[in-house]
């Protein structure tokens, strides 16, 4: 078990690159096979996992640039565990639905080399390498918008591209000053994040530096008002690109919120709190009502994943146990959600060939077992308890009442207008008598897409159930990190506030 | 013990999951039987714990852990007593009527498994909801009574109006949710656990202010619910479901769980007795408007959907003032007579293939005499007269409010109590008796079949016999209720019974008169305030002018015009200003030697220009 | 009256003089070689030009003799070492692809290569003094040979471009000898470190003469490392010549005109002129911008690409500006880089360099040549995809370390300023270079002829492009070991 | 007595010319002598500054001058018979076949 992070980063990069020599003919029965022996080394890996051991766990310390400070540099722990799960996962499941037969094996190798930066992103403890990653999944994601996207998938890849690109430069000079800082203070360099967490550092700088990590996570988010790219990055996706866009490259963004913003900045992140819960309020409502106007099937479901992104914001700004427990486990959640809406979406694309809801209607009579499938997940979406949705839902607003009741409340009309705009996208498409001859016979979800819905299904409804063994670990890591935090405050009253937010009465 | 509990609490969704996997093949009777036996079976489980809780034990089990972060522990914990008890027999019992009575009445429908699943899940969900520990385990059963109301009224999804109900019921819903999440949120961050005997234990020790707002808050989610005004109308709307589901979801059951929420809470309202006036008062004037609107209204069910409206105000009253066995109480009775009403409804709407407006009906009494029985008796016990189960509960609930010196919501209650008889009988006269105008426009009413009108028999007993019980309740439930002390005099109480019920006679001798006459004139249908009723108060217009189409059109506008105008258009533009400039200064590359060489010479000079007349050298 | 003068055979320290010695020498045999023997094909000639390239390297390695020689003209310090080792890498790198698989005639000719080798020496030259006649001659003599060469390439363009760039040469030229004739007015001396003593035991004044002699200096050298507006003669003279030659002009013209700088702004930013300090911050941020967003609009990748250097040599200006060890360190680190990407990026339009210019009537590399190239031709696609990426900075390729490492320095000595400049700039132009990937990647091919990408491919290409890749990809590792050679250096030259 | 002011000015304005020459001239040659104006301007100003200061290096700086300085024009005029040849022309403005 001793180097299994890395076998994990780098198996999909080798798998890929023998890619290159497997027939075309049997290249998806390659990606699917390479997706699932990942899978379950990461099962392994979650296995051999110490729930109750807060810290990085499976290290591996190797160093590249010893006078600068950069090293291969990677470990786990609960809060970057499941996530890297759900990478896996969700690759596993977009490439068992995958259906494109041009250029087939390119696109599977680019999804290969995009599960590496994932989990490289999710993995890596040294700030170089975590941007490594972080930039280099960009890549991957551009070929697939770009070449296998529909009409305007060239705008949409570039702009995808530009966009987070632009808003990680200054990221970058973030990290170097953080490096520089560092080898100020301590006399060595060091880009790992273990001994930059260590640094306590004064408020002004950590409000500089806040602010170009923020930038960076923001756009990838993305937030409200940089979240323009996304419509356009899932109208034009094929659907394993939207599937794996909206399931991990988005929670690349909170991640980067929790992993470094909270406990490098903890002055920083209490004094921007409110000011960005605002923004992530008006996100919730604001994408909320936009998805609601959209005619676009598949828009409706961008929109809404950033309102979700809105509420994992919210929690992880809540800077309690509840709320970032709750937002991390949200990510998994929304990640299995929107990610199976979009492959069902892109189900009903490849029989008809539109997404308008105007061009459905009645679709429960024609495809029944794809409408309750649909309806399963639109549920777990809209946040029903006992599906996978509620609970981090009701984790991250419960964390941020403590914070701010008012606010909360405003963020949970999100969960109102998420019913609103959920349920009329399934009343237009789904319900009514059949108006559209196209509609009449549509098959029904078939074998290989029932093999990719399945474990979708089962997970929102088993994590529904039984979050515990996914919440236990991430719980245990996240109160570390409060701790930390709190440890870590130049302020006294920030010291206060983080007690204050973690314990029961006290305030309001 | 606990093996009944789970077989109570499980056996619904057992019949319900493997019902799931038939739902898409053609009608299977088995799949109603079995459903019915499992329910059944639920409900023999209720009356064995029932039983057992009357000697005063009480069932309480841990089955796991749900959610647990921070210092939050939510289990998946169950209990059985007084109330939840009462609750589970009410449910199943209902339950178990309306299952086998789906079995005649989805006869024909194609989508007869589906139906039964999704009933099936509905009782589970509502089981969840009567016998969680905890105010989140209740939240599950709340939401999934939501959904699978959502899935029943919607059950013909065909229909536009059916699937539009649907949603406005879960939207509605919603709304009421998020005021309970928050209220959920405040208990928690106040005390630390959402368990209810760790809530109700420690609710003293809190400060006025958050209990009130914590009773605000789950009062909020209780609207929602027991559709009270404003969230209302979807009750209405909800009647496109099929007729069962009427019964037991929009009569019986589902919405009596805001009631429920406020009673199984009734340690936090005691503590904050103005936010329980506020409740009664609501209560009171929804009993009254929701009954001014079933006087004019000529859909069967629509009509039935009002008075349940009005009869829910009745319980808050009771609940709101404190006296929760006797808000309990009504449920109960309500629950029987009420889902008694709605089948018989479903009987009709069967002989007069699914015609609603009762102005076409009229005489269906000699076709359908057992029906016509049922459905009188059990209007007569909603009007409350003696000896019927509504004359125990309604009466006990007209005196609560005048023991509380709140005359003013008696006498709504009175006016109320009228109204709800003439409504009651206008209907019964309307569909039952006087002309037969069906017979001229075509209708050929039969009916039902046997078994199903056996089925009915259990309601009009407990319709007719459940008021005995009155004084057995009380003990039972005030075991763990807070009891509720009546201070009136004897003799007013008597009076106050004699003039109830005199206004609940004179409302059906009115109604009788009335409608062997033919009825009012059509003269009325001018006034305004028959259009005012007739059209609910104009409320569900000011819902679609006021707050949907607005909303549609601003979603429309934030999309197209903030979004893309300003958002990305800026973003856009940004990325355009810096090809422009690029295009700009690319014109600096003019090709020509000459001006290149004087850019050079240019370049020198402005950096000699610059030497001499810029030295920030110190 | 002079007096005869001694000269020491060891004090003149020879061995200093070997490495262009060897270049000189290569060059003069390859003349005389032509002379006796006709008919040599060009792959000797270029075999033979890499040889004395190795032997001069291996003279530069291997010298360990005193820092001053020959009357305090040559100077072999430690960047002078390090910029002669890039110099002659480079030079052997690019000169192999005159073996493309299409015959040119200007590689027909030996005294291509001997021009090449005395451009070699030229450059050591420059690099090796902080003489300024020494300088001068070095330049002139590389400049010279360049001009020849670019117009060898006999095409019309390429003699536009060698007008162009040899009447704005001979400009600046004139700029360079009037700073030289200032500086020598102010101080007597036309040695730098002279000058720098004497400028700073004087306080450096009359500073209206030292500014006009840096004005004239960041004329000249400013136009040898397209420095705006001095930049001007870059993007035409890219264009006009050959693929193989523009890339080279890249890389080693400017890292002579690099260490040039290094020597003289420096003295003069450490010294304390503010003034400097300020018109480089300005013309840096200028070049790097002006470079971008020019580069964003071209249709042709060549010209691209040339403004696309315009761009890194500002980035790269910065060093200069910064002036601590660590930046200089970053300036030959990303320049070695920056080589390795651009070498292979040029090689890549070199090998799918065509008779006619089928796709354009100007442009011999328009984007749409390129048009999805990865269904045609798959490799090849993806290597250039890796060389645009490299260049635009995006980790873990090559640039990336370097920019990094450069923009770290920044952050380091207090630029964070500079730095977000540097930062927005690179992600500027990711655009252009994602232009390529684009039409390369996401569009449709214009045609399915996997020949035309490949028409001047050769072995000897096919091995540079993947060594090329090769040192791309890992660059990761290289970094360490670089950094270490090169800062041991630039630290033992006192820079 | 003419001592070295006279002559930097004289340097200083015979360099002006060139440059003025550098910029107006459109025809080539005429280019070339502009060129050879600015550097003959410099000699002036190192054999006066060496001369002034009793420095060698002047003169070898001005001996250099003149030797690149010859070698230049040797390469600039080749490349103009090449033009000429080619265009027909010695006109600056006929070297516009890139731009932008």
């Amino acid at each position: 078990m001793d180097h299994i992070l890395s076998l994990i980063i780098f198996f999909p990069l080798i798998a890929g690159i023998f890619g290159f020599l497997v027939n075309k003919e049997s290249i998806r029965a390659y990606g699917i096979t390479v997706a699932f022996i990942e899978f379950t080394i990461t099962i392994a890996l979650w296995i051999a996992f110490d729930g109750n051991e807060a810290g990085f766990q499976f290290v591996e310390h190797a160093t590249l640039i010893s006078s600068f400070g950069v090293s291969y540099h990677v470990g786990v722990d609960g809060i970057s565990l499941f996530l890297v799960i759900l990478s896996t996962f969700m690759t596993m499941v977009a490439l068992i639905g995958l259906n494109i037969e041009k250029d087939a094996k390119n696109l599977i190798i680019s999804i290969l080399y995009l599960e590496m930066t994932m989990v490289g992103v999710f993995l890596s403890l040294d700030v170089i390498l975590f941007y490594l990653f972080w930039e280099f999944s960009l890549v991957p994601m551009l070929y697939i918008i770009g070449a296998w996207g529909s009409d305007r998938r060239i705008y949409a890849a570039i702009k995808f591209f530009l966009y987070t690109f632009a808003g990680s430069v200054l990221m970058l000079v973030g990290i170097l000053y953080m490096g520089y800082i560092y080898h100020a203070t301590t006399g060595v360099w060091s880009f790992s994040i273990p001994d930059w967490e260590l640094l306590i550092l004064p408020i002004s700088t950590q409000f500089w530096l806040f602010g170009a990590f923020f930038l960076a996570f923001a756009i990838k988010v993305p937030m409200f008002p940089f979240h323009t790219w996304l419509p356009y990055a899932h109208g034009q996706a094929p659907t394993v690109g939207s599937v794996i866009l909206a399931a991990v490259l988005l929670k690349m963004g909170t991640y980067g919120m929790v992993r470094f913003l909270l406990p490098l900045f903890p002055d920083a992140t209490i004094y921007f709190l409110i000011p960005i819960a605002i923004v992530a309020i008006v996100m919730v409502i604001y994408t909320a009502m936009v998805a609601y106007a959209q005619k676009d099937m598949k828009q409706v479901i961008a929109y809404s994943s950033i309102s979700h992104m809105g509420i994992i914001i919210l929690g992880i700004f809540a800077i309690n146990a509840e709320g970032i427990t709750g937002s991390i486990f949200l990510m998994i959640s929304h990640g299995i959600v929107s990610g199976g809406l979009f492959m069902l979406v892109g189900m009903i694309y490849d029989r008809r060939h539109t997404k308008l809801m105007s061009e459905f209607g009645g679709l429960a009579i024609s495809m029944p077992t794809f409408a309750t499938i649909y309806g399963i997940m639109l549920m777990a979406s809209v946040g029903l308890p006992l599906t996978v949705g509620f609970v981090g839902e009701f984790l991250s607003l419960m964390g941020f009442y403590k914070v701010n009741w008012i606010m909360t409340l405003f963020a949970g009309t999100g969960i109102i207008l998420g019913a609103v705009y959920m349920l009329t996208l399934y009343k237009r498409s789904f319900f009514g008598e059949i108006t559209n001859d196209k509609n009449r016979g549509l098959k029904d979800i078939n074998g290989r897409e029932l093999a990719a819905m399945i474990p979708l299904v089962a997970l929102v409804v088993i994590l529904g159930i039984y979050p515990k063994p996914i919440l236990d670990p991430i719980d245990t890591s996240v109160k570390k990190m409060i701790v930390l935090m709190q440890k870590k405050s130049v302020l006294p009253e920030n010291k206060e506030f983080i007690i204050k937010v973690n314990s029961i009465r006290g305030g309001e | 013990m606990e093996t009944y509990l789970y077989i109570a609490l499980f056996a619904p969704i057992v019949g319900s999951l493997i019902t799931a996997l038939f739902a898409q093949m053609p009608k299977k009777i088995c799949v109603g039987i079995f459903t019915s036996t499992l329910i059944f079976i639920s409900f023999i489980s209720s009356m064995i714990l029932l039983n057992y809780v009357d000697e005063d034990q009480i069932v309480h089990v841990k089955l796991m852990d749900w959610i647990s972060a921070g210092n939050l522990s939510i289990p998946f914990g169950f209990v059985v007593d007084q109330v939840s008890v009462i609750m589970m027999v009410t449910v199943t019992l209902v339950s178990t009527v309306v299952h086998i009575y789906s079995i005649g009445y989805m006869d024909h429908d194609e989508s007869f498994n589906r139906f039964f699943s999704w009933l099936s899940a509905f009782v589970f969900s509502m089981m969840i909801l009567v016998m969680s520990d905890n105010f989140v385990g209740l939240f599950i059963g709340w939401e999934g009574v939501g959904l699978c109301s959502w899935g029943l009224i919607g059950f013909w999804y065909k229909k536009h109006s059916a699937s539009w109900a649907a949603n406005e019921a879960f939207i509605m819903n919603r709304i009421a949710d998020l005021g309970m999440l928050m209220g959920l949120f405040l208990i928690y961050w106040n005390i630390g656990s959402l368990q209810y005997d760790i809530v109700f234990a420690q609710i003293v020790n809190l400060d006025i202010n958050v209990v009130t707002w914590i009773g605000i808050f789950l009062f909020i989610g209780a609207m929602g619910k027991s559709a009270q005004f404003p969230l209302h109308t979807w009750l209405a709307d909800a009647m496109e479901g099929p007729t069962p589901v009427s019964a037991l979801i929009h009569a019986a059951t589902m919405v009596t769980a805001g009631v429920y929420l406020i009673v199984r809470a009734g340690e936090i309202y005691t503590l904050i007795p103005d936010v329980g006036l506020f409740i009664a008062s609501l209560g009171a004037f929804v009993a009254v408007f929701a009954a001014s609107m079933a006087l004019v209204n000529r859909d069967l069910k629509r009509i039935i959907a009002y008075s349940t409206l009005s009869q829910l105000g009745y319980m808050f009253v009771a609940a709101g003032l404190g006296a929760y066995w006797i808000a309990l109480f009504h449920l109960m009775t309500h629950a029987f007579f009420k889902s008694l009403l709605f089948l018989g409804a479903g009987n009709v709407m069967h002989a007069m293939d699914d015609e609603l407006d009762i102005k076409k009906m009229g005489g269906l009494y000699s076709a359908m005499k057992p029906t016509a029985i049922l459905m009188s008796i059990a209007s007569v016990a909603l009007a409350g007269i003696y000896p019927l189960a509504g004359f125990f509960s309604k009466d006990k609930i007209l005196e609560v409010a005048f023991n509380n010196g709140s005359y003013f919501l008696w006498f709504a209650l009175f006016i109320g109590a009228g109204m709800t008889a003439f409504y009651s009988f206008r209907l019964v006269m309307l569909v039952f008796f006087g002309e037969k105008v069906h017979k001229k426009l075509g209708f050929n009413p039969h009916e039902a079949k046997p078994f199903v009108i056996y089925a009915l028999t259990p309601l009009a007993l407990l319709a007719i016999v459940a008021g005995f019980f009155e004084q057995s309740f009380h003990e039972f439930t005030t075991q763990l209720l807070v009891n509720y002390e009546f201070t009136l005099d004897h003799s007013i109480a008597l009076i106050l019974i004699f003039a109830t019920s005199a206004v609940a006679i004179s409302g059906i001798a009115f109604a009788v008169y009335k409608y062997k006459r033919g009825g009012f004139s059509e003269k009325i249908e001018e006034w305004g305030v028959y259009k005012l009723l007739i059209n609910q108060y104009y409320i569900p217009k000011l819902y679609k002018d006021g707050i949907m189409k607005p909303f549609t059109s601003f979603s429309k506008f934030l999309w197209l015009n903030i979004d893309n105008m300003i958002v990305d258009k800026t973003v856009d533009m940004i990325a355009g200003a810096i090809y422009g400039t690029g295009e700009k200064a690319r014109k600096m590359q003019s090709g020509n030697l000459s001006s290149m060489l004087r850019w050079m010479v240019a370049g020198i000079i402005i950096l000699l220009a610059l030497a001499i007349f810029y030295r920030p050298m110190v | 009256m002079l007096e005869p003068i001694s000269i020491d055979l060891v004090a003149l320290n020879v061995t200093s003089l070997l490495p262009m010695a060897i270049t000189v020498f290569g060059a003069l045999s390859i003349i005389v070689i032509d002379l006796a023997a006709k008919n040599l094909q060009k792959s000797f000639f270029t075999v033979l030009t890499v040889l004395f390239i190795i032997l001069s390297l291996g003279a530069v390695i291997g010298f360990n003799g005193e820092d001053r020689a020959f009357f305090d003209v040559i100077l072999s310090d430690g960047i002078a070492m390090i910029s002669q080792m890039i110099i002659l890498v480079t030079s052997a790198l690019f000169v192999l692809l005159a073996l493309g698989g299409r015959r040119f005639q200007e590689f027909a000719m030996a005294e291509f290569y001997a021009l090449f080798l005395f451009m070699i020496a030229g450059f050591q030259f420059m690099v090796s003094s902080d003489n300024l006649i020494m300088i001068f001659i070095g330049l002139e003599t590389a400049s010279l040979a360049l001009y020849t060469m670019i117009a060898m390439h006999n095409r019309a363009k390429a003699h536009e471009a060698a007008i162009k760039y040899f009447t704005m040469g001979a400009l600046a030229a004139g700029f360079y000898t009037m700073s030289a004739m200032i500086f020598y007015a102010l101080t007597g001396s036309v040695e730098i470190h002279q000058i720098a003593l004497v400028l700073n035991a004087r306080g450096f004044e009359p500073l209206v003469g030292v500014l006009a002699a840096t004005v004239f200096m960041l004329g000249a050298l400013g136009f040898k490392l397209s420095m705006v507006p001095f930049h001007t003669w870059t993007p035409d003279v890219y264009e006009g010549s050959s693929a193989a030659l523009a890339g080279y002009m890249s890389i080693v013209p400017k890292i002579a005109g690099f260490v040039v700088a290094m020597r003289l702004f420096e003295m003069l930013i450490d010294s304390g002129v503010v003034w400097l300090e300020n018109i480089l911050y300005v013309a840096v941020i200028m070049t790097m911008t002006f470079g971008n967003i020019v580069a964003l609009v071209q249709e042709d990748v060549k010209r691209m690409l040339a403004f696309s250097s315009i761009a890194h040599a500002g980035f790269v200006m910065a060093a200069i500006l910064i002036g601590t060890t660590e930046a200089n360190a970053g300036l030959f680190l990303y320049w070695i880089l920056f080589m390795f990407a651009n070498l292979g990026a040029f090689t890549m339009l070199w090998a799918t360099r065509h008779r006619q210019n089928l796709w354009d009537n100007r442009y011999q590399h328009p984007f749409v040549k390129f048009s999805g190239m990865i269904k045609v031709s798959p490799t090849n696609a993806v290597i250039m995809g890796i060389f645009m990426f490299a260049l635009a900075g995006m980790p873990p390729f090559s640039v990336f370390w370097g920019k990094l490492y450069l923009m770290s320095a920044a952050v380091n000595s207090g630029h964070i300023a500079l730095a977000v400049i540097m930062a927005l700039n690179s992600a500027m132009a990711v655009y252009y270079y994602m232009k390529l990937i684009v039409y390369m990647f996401l569009k449709d091919p214009v045609s399915d002829d996997e020949n035309i990408y490949s028409s001047n491919m050769s072995t000897v290409l096919k091995v540079i492009l993947g060594f090329a890749v090769f040192v791309t990809s890992i660059s990761i590792v290289l970094v360490e070991p670089l950094l270490n050679i090169i800062t041991n250096y630039v630290t033992l030259s006192g820079f | 007595m003419i001592g070295l002011t006279h002559y930097l000015v004289l340097s200083a304005i015979l360099f002006a010319i060139g440059l003025v020459g550098v910029m107006k001239r459109k025809n080539l040659l005429m280019l070339f002598f502009s060129t050879e104006i600015l550097l003959n301007a410099v000699n002036i100003g190192f054999v006066a500054i060496g001369h002034y200061y009793g420095d060698l290096s002047g003169q070898m700086f001005a001996f250099f001058i003149i030797a690149v300085a010859a070698s230049e024009i040797a390469v600039g005029l080749g490349l103009l018979v090449l033009w000429y040849k080619k265009t027909g022309s010695t006109d600056l403005d006929s070297l516009s076949m890139m731009k932008g």
